[in-house]
Protein backbone atom coordinates (compact mmCIF):
# COMPACT_ATOMS: atom_id res chain seq x y z
CA UNK A 1 0.00 0.00 0.00
CA UNK A 2 1.70 3.03 -1.04
CA UNK A 3 1.74 6.09 0.69
CA UNK A 4 0.58 8.98 -0.40
CA UNK A 5 0.33 12.49 0.46
CA UNK A 6 -0.69 16.67 -0.84
CA UNK A 7 0.63 19.28 1.19
CA UNK A 8 2.15 22.48 0.66
CA UNK A 9 4.69 21.90 3.61
CA UNK A 10 9.14 20.54 2.48
CA UNK A 11 9.24 16.37 2.53
CA UNK A 12 12.50 15.05 3.62
CA UNK A 13 13.96 12.64 0.98
CA UNK A 14 16.21 10.97 3.61
CA UNK A 15 13.74 10.27 6.07
CA UNK A 16 10.55 8.56 3.91
CA UNK A 17 13.58 6.45 2.04
CA UNK A 18 14.66 5.64 5.38
CA UNK A 19 11.01 4.75 6.61
CA UNK A 20 10.68 2.48 3.20
CA UNK A 21 13.79 0.51 4.86
CA UNK A 22 13.01 0.41 8.43
CA UNK A 23 13.06 -2.67 9.71
CA UNK A 24 13.29 -5.25 6.59
CA UNK A 25 15.95 -6.67 5.29
CA UNK A 26 14.16 -7.98 1.97
CA UNK A 27 14.10 -4.28 0.31
CA UNK A 28 17.45 -4.69 -2.38
CA UNK A 29 16.95 -1.46 -3.85
CA UNK A 30 15.56 1.83 -3.37
CA UNK A 31 15.16 4.30 -6.11
CA UNK A 32 13.85 7.91 -5.80
CA UNK A 33 12.86 10.94 -8.09
CA UNK A 34 12.75 14.73 -6.74
CA UNK A 35 11.52 17.15 -9.13
CA UNK A 36 12.66 20.88 -8.10
CA UNK A 37 11.13 24.14 -9.36
CA UNK A 38 13.67 25.83 -11.76
CA UNK A 39 14.41 29.15 -12.25
CA UNK A 40 14.30 29.51 -16.10
CA UNK A 41 13.34 32.86 -18.08
CA UNK A 42 13.25 35.16 -14.82
CA UNK A 43 10.64 32.53 -12.84
CA UNK A 44 9.82 33.96 -9.75
CA UNK A 45 7.90 31.10 -8.49
CA UNK A 46 5.23 28.49 -9.22
CA UNK A 47 1.75 28.03 -7.34
CA UNK A 48 0.29 24.46 -7.77
CA UNK A 49 -3.42 24.04 -7.45
CA UNK A 50 -4.44 20.95 -7.59
CA UNK A 51 -8.16 18.84 -7.37
CA UNK A 52 -8.50 18.11 -3.45
CA UNK A 53 -9.87 14.46 -3.38
CA UNK A 54 -9.59 13.93 -6.99
CA UNK A 55 -5.99 14.20 -6.57
CA UNK A 56 -5.37 11.60 -3.54
CA UNK A 57 -7.30 8.89 -5.28
CA UNK A 58 -5.74 9.59 -8.70
CA UNK A 59 -2.63 9.39 -7.50
CA UNK A 60 -3.35 6.03 -5.49
CA UNK A 61 -4.41 4.82 -9.16
CA UNK A 62 -1.01 5.48 -10.24
CA UNK A 63 0.32 3.71 -7.39
CA UNK A 64 -2.27 0.65 -7.86
CA UNK A 65 -1.03 0.63 -11.44
CA UNK A 66 2.95 0.68 -10.35
CA UNK A 67 2.51 -2.32 -7.73
CA UNK A 68 0.63 -4.29 -10.03
CA UNK A 69 3.15 -4.01 -12.57
CA UNK A 70 6.51 -4.16 -10.47
CA UNK A 71 6.71 -6.10 -7.19
CA UNK A 72 7.46 -3.20 -4.89
CA UNK A 73 7.74 -3.60 -1.18
CA UNK A 74 7.04 0.23 -0.83
CA UNK A 75 6.28 3.13 -2.21
CA UNK A 76 6.02 6.91 -1.03
CA UNK A 77 4.19 9.87 -3.07
CA UNK A 78 4.45 13.38 -2.03
CA UNK A 79 3.60 16.28 -4.29
CA UNK A 80 3.59 19.75 -2.79
CA UNK A 81 0.53 22.32 -3.77
CA UNK A 82 0.97 26.41 -3.08
CA UNK A 83 3.30 29.11 -4.27
CA UNK A 84 7.13 27.47 -4.33
CA UNK A 85 9.88 29.49 -5.26
CA UNK A 86 13.01 28.29 -7.42
CA UNK A 87 15.17 25.15 -5.71
CA UNK A 88 11.98 24.33 -3.73
CA UNK A 89 11.16 20.78 -4.41
CA UNK A 90 8.17 19.90 -5.80
CA UNK A 91 7.24 16.09 -6.19
CA UNK A 92 9.03 12.90 -4.33
CA UNK A 93 8.61 9.47 -5.99
CA UNK A 94 10.08 6.60 -3.83
CA UNK A 95 9.96 3.04 -4.53
CA UNK A 96 11.40 -0.08 -2.64
CA UNK A 97 11.98 -3.36 -4.27
CA UNK A 98 14.15 -6.52 -3.86
CA UNK A 99 14.92 -5.87 -7.11
CA UNK A 100 17.11 -3.06 -8.51
CA UNK A 101 15.46 -2.92 -11.85
CA UNK A 102 11.85 -2.99 -10.40
CA UNK A 103 12.34 -0.37 -8.03
CA UNK A 104 14.28 1.72 -10.75
CA UNK A 105 11.40 1.19 -13.60
CA UNK A 106 9.14 2.00 -11.31
CA UNK A 107 10.18 4.92 -10.13
CA UNK A 108 10.57 6.51 -13.80
CA UNK A 109 6.95 5.02 -14.34
CA UNK A 110 5.32 6.82 -11.56
CA UNK A 111 6.87 10.22 -12.52
CA UNK A 112 5.57 9.62 -16.18
CA UNK A 113 2.25 9.20 -15.22
CA UNK A 114 2.10 11.80 -12.14
CA UNK A 115 2.75 14.27 -14.95
CA UNK A 116 0.15 13.12 -17.14
CA UNK A 117 -2.93 11.77 -14.98
CA UNK A 118 -2.79 13.61 -11.77
CA UNK A 119 -4.93 16.66 -11.42
CA UNK A 120 -2.07 19.56 -10.69
CA UNK A 121 -1.91 22.39 -12.81
CA UNK A 122 1.27 25.34 -12.56
CA UNK A 123 1.18 28.52 -12.51
CA UNK A 124 4.24 30.58 -13.44
CA UNK A 125 4.97 34.01 -11.91
CA UNK A 126 7.70 36.34 -13.57
CA UNK A 127 10.21 39.26 -12.22
CA UNK A 128 8.13 41.44 -14.27
CA UNK A 129 5.21 40.66 -12.93
CA UNK A 130 4.12 38.52 -15.73
CA UNK A 131 1.78 35.48 -15.31
CA UNK A 132 0.47 32.00 -16.95
CA UNK A 133 -0.31 28.82 -16.73
CA UNK A 134 2.07 26.21 -17.87
CA UNK A 135 1.20 24.71 -20.77
CA UNK A 136 1.03 20.35 -20.81
CA UNK A 137 3.80 19.21 -22.73
CA UNK A 138 3.72 16.97 -25.66
CA UNK A 139 6.94 15.07 -24.74
CA UNK A 140 5.26 14.47 -20.87
CA UNK A 141 2.08 12.39 -23.30
CA UNK A 142 5.30 10.23 -25.40
CA UNK A 143 7.21 9.73 -21.91
CA UNK A 144 3.81 8.57 -20.38
CA UNK A 145 2.77 6.78 -23.55
CA UNK A 146 5.61 4.52 -23.52
CA UNK A 147 4.34 2.48 -20.75
CA UNK A 148 1.55 1.55 -22.53
CA UNK A 149 3.65 -0.57 -24.64
CA UNK A 150 4.97 -2.55 -22.54
CA UNK B 1 -25.44 19.09 -9.44
CA UNK B 2 -22.35 20.53 -8.49
CA UNK B 3 -19.77 21.94 -10.99
CA UNK B 4 -16.08 22.21 -10.12
CA UNK B 5 -13.46 24.75 -12.31
CA UNK B 6 -9.63 24.64 -11.89
CA UNK B 7 -7.11 26.68 -13.11
CA UNK B 8 -7.40 29.13 -15.82
CA UNK B 9 -11.02 27.28 -16.31
CA UNK B 10 -11.94 28.52 -12.87
CA UNK B 11 -10.33 32.18 -13.59
CA UNK B 12 -11.96 32.87 -16.92
CA UNK B 13 -15.52 31.94 -15.36
CA UNK B 14 -14.77 33.55 -12.81
CA UNK B 15 -15.55 31.09 -9.58
CA UNK B 16 -14.30 27.82 -8.00
CA UNK B 17 -17.55 26.22 -8.34
CA UNK B 18 -21.47 26.22 -8.85
CA UNK B 19 -24.66 24.02 -8.23
CA UNK B 20 -26.16 23.80 -11.65
CA UNK B 21 -30.24 22.37 -12.53
CA UNK B 22 -29.54 21.64 -16.23
CA UNK B 23 -33.04 21.26 -18.14
CA UNK B 24 -33.66 16.87 -18.52
CA UNK B 25 -31.93 16.87 -22.05
CA UNK B 26 -28.67 17.95 -20.37
CA UNK B 27 -27.35 13.77 -19.98
CA UNK B 28 -23.61 13.84 -21.07
CA UNK B 29 -20.70 16.23 -20.46
CA UNK B 30 -20.60 17.70 -24.20
CA UNK B 31 -24.34 18.27 -23.39
CA UNK B 32 -23.40 19.93 -19.66
CA UNK B 33 -20.97 21.73 -21.66
CA UNK B 34 -23.18 23.54 -24.44
CA UNK B 35 -25.42 24.59 -21.74
CA UNK B 36 -22.55 25.93 -19.11
CA UNK B 37 -20.85 28.16 -22.37
CA UNK B 38 -24.54 29.73 -22.49
CA UNK B 39 -24.67 30.49 -18.81
CA UNK B 40 -22.62 33.82 -18.95
CA UNK B 41 -19.76 35.65 -21.25
CA UNK B 42 -17.16 34.25 -18.69
CA UNK B 43 -18.71 30.50 -19.42
CA UNK B 44 -18.59 31.16 -22.98
CA UNK B 45 -15.02 32.28 -23.00
CA UNK B 46 -13.55 29.26 -20.87
CA UNK B 47 -15.77 27.25 -23.34
CA UNK B 48 -14.42 28.42 -26.39
CA UNK B 49 -12.15 26.22 -26.97
CA UNK B 50 -13.14 22.83 -26.22
CA UNK B 51 -10.07 20.59 -26.73
CA UNK B 52 -8.29 22.16 -24.20
CA UNK B 53 -10.62 21.54 -21.25
CA UNK B 54 -10.42 18.19 -20.02
CA UNK B 55 -13.66 16.96 -17.67
CA UNK B 56 -13.95 14.63 -14.32
CA UNK B 57 -16.94 13.18 -13.26
CA UNK B 58 -17.37 12.14 -9.34
CA UNK B 59 -13.54 12.49 -9.43
CA UNK B 60 -12.76 10.20 -12.45
CA UNK B 61 -11.07 11.41 -15.80
CA UNK B 62 -14.49 11.78 -18.29
CA UNK B 63 -15.34 11.78 -21.84
CA UNK B 64 -17.27 13.83 -23.67
CA UNK B 65 -20.18 10.66 -24.18
CA UNK B 66 -19.79 10.08 -20.57
CA UNK B 67 -23.37 10.52 -18.99
CA UNK B 68 -23.67 12.78 -16.26
CA UNK B 69 -26.96 12.93 -13.71
CA UNK B 70 -28.57 15.29 -10.93
CA UNK B 71 -25.71 14.83 -7.71
CA UNK B 72 -22.69 14.33 -9.63
CA UNK B 73 -19.34 16.29 -8.96
CA UNK B 74 -18.14 17.67 -12.22
CA UNK B 75 -14.99 19.32 -12.61
CA UNK B 76 -13.35 21.07 -15.73
CA UNK B 77 -9.91 22.10 -15.91
CA UNK B 78 -6.99 22.20 -18.77
CA UNK B 79 -4.93 19.34 -19.45
CA UNK B 80 -2.88 18.77 -16.32
CA UNK B 81 0.69 19.94 -15.53
CA UNK B 82 1.80 18.31 -12.20
CA UNK B 83 5.08 16.49 -11.73
CA UNK C 1 32.93 16.32 -11.90
CA UNK C 2 31.16 13.61 -9.79
CA UNK C 3 31.83 12.95 -6.33
CA UNK C 4 33.31 9.42 -5.89
CA UNK C 5 33.88 7.96 -2.36
CA UNK C 6 34.52 4.12 -1.09
CA UNK C 7 34.28 3.84 2.90
CA UNK C 8 33.03 1.50 4.79
CA UNK C 9 30.78 4.43 7.27
CA UNK C 10 27.09 4.56 6.38
CA UNK C 11 26.12 7.85 3.92
CA UNK C 12 23.16 9.86 4.22
CA UNK C 13 20.94 10.07 1.40
CA UNK C 14 19.27 13.32 2.40
CA UNK C 15 22.55 15.43 2.96
CA UNK C 16 24.23 14.19 -0.49
CA UNK C 17 20.75 15.13 -2.13
CA UNK C 18 20.43 18.72 -0.78
CA UNK C 19 24.29 18.96 -2.07
CA UNK C 20 23.46 18.74 -5.26
CA UNK C 21 20.87 21.52 -5.27
CA UNK C 22 22.21 23.41 -2.83
CA UNK C 23 22.39 27.12 -4.52
CA UNK C 24 21.21 26.36 -8.02
CA UNK C 25 18.37 26.77 -9.36
CA UNK C 26 18.89 24.88 -12.47
CA UNK C 27 18.25 21.82 -11.24
CA UNK C 28 14.88 20.20 -12.33
CA UNK C 29 15.49 16.77 -11.60
CA UNK C 30 17.53 14.62 -8.90
CA UNK C 31 17.56 10.82 -9.48
CA UNK C 32 18.86 8.52 -6.72
CA UNK C 33 19.32 4.58 -6.25
CA UNK C 34 20.29 3.26 -2.93
CA UNK C 35 20.97 -0.36 -3.06
CA UNK C 36 20.72 -3.05 0.14
CA UNK C 37 22.15 -5.85 1.49
CA UNK C 38 19.05 -8.39 1.51
CA UNK C 39 18.85 -11.23 4.35
CA UNK C 40 18.03 -13.68 1.56
CA UNK C 41 18.85 -17.54 2.66
CA UNK C 42 19.78 -16.80 6.03
CA UNK C 43 22.56 -14.33 5.15
CA UNK C 44 24.72 -12.67 7.90
CA UNK C 45 26.48 -10.50 6.71
CA UNK C 46 28.48 -9.32 3.35
CA UNK C 47 31.68 -8.42 3.04
CA UNK C 48 32.44 -6.08 0.08
CA UNK C 49 36.13 -5.95 -0.83
CA UNK C 50 37.99 -3.72 -3.44
CA UNK C 51 41.00 -2.08 -5.04
CA UNK C 52 42.13 0.69 -3.48
CA UNK C 53 43.21 3.11 -6.67
CA UNK C 54 41.85 1.12 -9.36
CA UNK C 55 37.94 1.58 -7.50
CA UNK C 56 37.97 5.44 -7.58
CA UNK C 57 39.23 5.79 -10.86
CA UNK C 58 36.78 2.91 -12.19
CA UNK C 59 34.03 5.16 -10.82
CA UNK C 60 34.93 7.88 -11.69
CA UNK C 61 35.48 6.73 -15.60
CA UNK C 62 32.07 5.64 -15.28
CA UNK C 63 30.27 8.82 -13.85
CA UNK C 64 32.21 10.83 -17.04
CA UNK C 65 30.95 8.34 -19.44
CA UNK C 66 27.37 9.22 -17.66
CA UNK C 67 28.26 13.01 -17.93
CA UNK C 68 29.03 12.38 -21.45
CA UNK C 69 25.84 10.92 -22.33
CA UNK C 70 23.60 13.00 -20.22
CA UNK C 71 23.34 17.04 -19.16
CA UNK C 72 24.35 16.10 -15.86
CA UNK C 73 24.14 19.39 -13.37
CA UNK C 74 25.75 16.96 -10.70
CA UNK C 75 26.92 13.47 -9.94
CA UNK C 76 27.61 11.40 -6.62
CA UNK C 77 28.51 8.03 -6.37
CA UNK C 78 29.39 6.57 -3.41
CA UNK C 79 30.31 2.34 -2.30
CA UNK C 80 30.94 1.05 1.22
CA UNK C 81 33.05 -1.27 1.54
CA UNK C 82 34.27 -3.60 4.52
CA UNK C 83 31.47 -5.97 6.64
CA UNK C 84 27.84 -5.01 6.35
CA UNK C 85 24.54 -6.57 7.86
CA UNK C 86 21.61 -7.30 6.25
CA UNK C 87 19.68 -3.55 6.09
CA UNK C 88 22.14 -1.94 5.88
CA UNK C 89 23.12 0.62 2.35
CA UNK C 90 25.48 -0.54 -0.04
CA UNK C 91 25.83 1.56 -2.34
CA UNK C 92 24.42 5.34 -3.82
CA UNK C 93 23.94 6.92 -6.80
CA UNK C 94 22.65 10.18 -7.21
CA UNK C 95 21.99 12.69 -10.62
CA UNK C 96 21.27 15.54 -10.98
CA UNK C 97 19.79 17.70 -14.21
CA UNK C 98 17.49 20.17 -15.73
CA UNK C 99 15.56 17.14 -17.02
CA UNK C 100 14.40 14.65 -15.43
CA UNK C 101 14.88 11.94 -18.44
CA UNK C 102 18.45 12.58 -18.10
CA UNK C 103 18.47 12.56 -14.61
CA UNK C 104 16.77 8.81 -14.26
CA UNK C 105 18.60 7.68 -17.30
CA UNK C 106 21.63 8.35 -15.89
CA UNK C 107 20.93 7.05 -12.57
CA UNK C 108 20.31 3.82 -14.26
CA UNK C 109 22.99 3.67 -16.56
CA UNK C 110 25.49 4.10 -13.47
CA UNK C 111 23.97 1.68 -11.07
CA UNK C 112 24.23 -1.05 -14.22
CA UNK C 113 28.04 -0.11 -15.24
CA UNK C 114 29.02 0.24 -11.27
CA UNK C 115 27.56 -3.73 -11.22
CA UNK C 116 29.87 -4.43 -13.97
CA UNK C 117 32.69 -2.48 -14.37
CA UNK C 118 33.79 -1.27 -10.71
CA UNK C 119 36.58 -3.72 -8.73
CA UNK C 120 34.33 -4.96 -6.19
CA UNK C 121 34.00 -8.71 -5.18
CA UNK C 122 30.88 -9.43 -2.29
CA UNK C 123 31.39 -12.57 -0.05
CA UNK C 124 28.50 -13.69 1.74
CA UNK C 125 28.44 -15.03 5.42
CA UNK C 126 25.56 -16.99 6.48
CA UNK C 127 24.11 -17.84 10.05
CA UNK C 128 25.34 -21.53 9.76
CA UNK C 129 28.84 -20.28 9.09
CA UNK C 130 29.11 -20.87 5.35
CA UNK C 131 30.79 -18.51 3.39
CA UNK C 132 30.89 -18.34 -0.16
CA UNK C 133 31.95 -15.66 -3.32
CA UNK C 134 29.49 -14.31 -4.61
CA UNK C 135 29.20 -14.95 -8.45
CA UNK C 136 28.87 -12.16 -11.24
CA UNK C 137 25.41 -12.66 -12.75
CA UNK C 138 24.70 -12.83 -16.66
CA UNK C 139 21.34 -10.25 -15.69
CA UNK C 140 23.55 -7.53 -14.44
CA UNK C 141 25.51 -8.22 -17.96
CA UNK C 142 22.92 -8.08 -19.46
CA UNK C 143 21.45 -4.76 -18.05
CA UNK C 144 25.04 -3.21 -18.53
CA UNK C 145 25.27 -4.15 -22.20
CA UNK C 146 21.40 -2.79 -23.08
CA UNK C 147 23.37 0.87 -22.38
CA UNK C 148 25.75 -0.46 -25.23
CA UNK C 149 22.78 -0.03 -27.81
CA UNK C 150 21.89 3.45 -27.55
CA UNK D 1 56.54 -6.43 -11.52
CA UNK D 2 53.66 -5.84 -8.83
CA UNK D 3 50.96 -8.73 -8.55
CA UNK D 4 47.96 -7.93 -6.54
CA UNK D 5 45.40 -10.54 -5.49
CA UNK D 6 41.37 -10.13 -4.66
CA UNK D 7 38.88 -12.18 -3.50
CA UNK D 8 39.11 -15.92 -4.06
CA UNK D 9 42.10 -15.54 -6.07
CA UNK D 10 43.70 -13.80 -3.44
CA UNK D 11 42.39 -16.64 -1.51
CA UNK D 12 43.67 -19.34 -3.31
CA UNK D 13 47.30 -18.07 -4.08
CA UNK D 14 46.69 -17.19 0.01
CA UNK D 15 48.13 -13.81 -0.58
CA UNK D 16 47.59 -10.04 -1.16
CA UNK D 17 50.54 -9.04 -3.63
CA UNK D 18 53.80 -10.30 -4.25
CA UNK D 19 56.82 -8.85 -6.32
CA UNK D 20 57.73 -10.67 -9.15
CA UNK D 21 60.43 -11.07 -12.34
CA UNK D 22 59.35 -13.36 -14.68
CA UNK D 23 61.97 -14.36 -17.44
CA UNK D 24 61.77 -11.79 -20.11
CA UNK D 25 59.83 -13.83 -22.52
CA UNK D 26 56.92 -13.13 -20.37
CA UNK D 27 55.38 -9.85 -22.40
CA UNK D 28 51.80 -10.54 -22.44
CA UNK D 29 48.99 -11.00 -19.18
CA UNK D 30 48.55 -14.87 -20.62
CA UNK D 31 52.47 -15.48 -20.70
CA UNK D 32 51.86 -13.98 -17.06
CA UNK D 33 49.48 -15.98 -16.08
CA UNK D 34 50.93 -19.29 -17.44
CA UNK D 35 54.24 -18.48 -15.79
CA UNK D 36 52.25 -17.29 -12.19
CA UNK D 37 50.50 -20.82 -12.26
CA UNK D 38 53.69 -22.83 -12.16
CA UNK D 39 54.42 -20.76 -9.04
CA UNK D 40 52.96 -22.86 -6.27
CA UNK D 41 50.07 -25.22 -5.99
CA UNK D 42 47.96 -21.98 -4.58
CA UNK D 43 48.89 -20.39 -7.98
CA UNK D 44 47.92 -23.23 -9.38
CA UNK D 45 45.06 -23.55 -8.19
CA UNK D 46 43.68 -19.96 -8.28
CA UNK D 47 44.50 -19.88 -12.10
CA UNK D 48 43.02 -24.02 -12.95
CA UNK D 49 39.65 -21.65 -14.64
CA UNK D 50 41.40 -19.22 -16.62
CA UNK D 51 38.11 -18.31 -17.99
CA UNK D 52 36.92 -16.81 -14.55
CA UNK D 53 39.94 -14.50 -13.96
CA UNK D 54 39.96 -11.03 -14.52
CA UNK D 55 42.44 -9.00 -15.21
CA UNK D 56 43.80 -5.34 -14.83
CA UNK D 57 46.84 -3.68 -16.46
CA UNK D 58 48.12 -0.47 -14.11
CA UNK D 59 44.42 -0.46 -12.96
CA UNK D 60 42.99 -0.56 -16.29
CA UNK D 61 41.41 -3.67 -17.55
CA UNK D 62 43.08 -6.22 -19.75
CA UNK D 63 42.63 -8.62 -22.26
CA UNK D 64 45.43 -11.99 -22.35
CA UNK D 65 46.80 -10.50 -24.80
CA UNK D 66 48.02 -6.96 -23.31
CA UNK D 67 51.61 -6.62 -22.79
CA UNK D 68 53.25 -6.33 -19.15
CA UNK D 69 56.72 -4.68 -18.50
CA UNK D 70 58.65 -4.24 -15.40
CA UNK D 71 57.49 -2.06 -13.25
CA UNK D 72 53.68 -2.70 -13.91
CA UNK D 73 50.87 -2.89 -11.28
CA UNK D 74 48.86 -6.57 -12.69
CA UNK D 75 45.92 -7.52 -10.64
CA UNK D 76 43.87 -10.63 -10.43
CA UNK D 77 40.75 -11.20 -9.29
CA UNK D 78 37.34 -12.71 -10.53
CA UNK D 79 34.41 -10.97 -12.25
CA UNK D 80 33.33 -8.08 -9.94
CA UNK D 81 29.94 -8.16 -7.96
CA UNK D 82 29.72 -4.60 -6.80
CA UNK D 83 26.99 -2.26 -6.71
Amino acid sequence: MATVRVQHAAFDLGAEAALLAAGRTDVGGLASFVGLCRADDGLAALTLEHYPGMTERAIEAIAAEAEARWPLTGCTIIHRVGRLPPGEPIVLVLTASSHRAAALEACAFLIDWLKTRAPFWKREEFADGRERWVEAKAADDAAASRWDQT
Amino acid sequence: MRILYFAWVRQKVGRAEEEVAPPPEVTTVAALVDWLAAQSPGHADAFANRRTIRCAVNQEFATPDQAVAAGDEIAFFPPVTGG
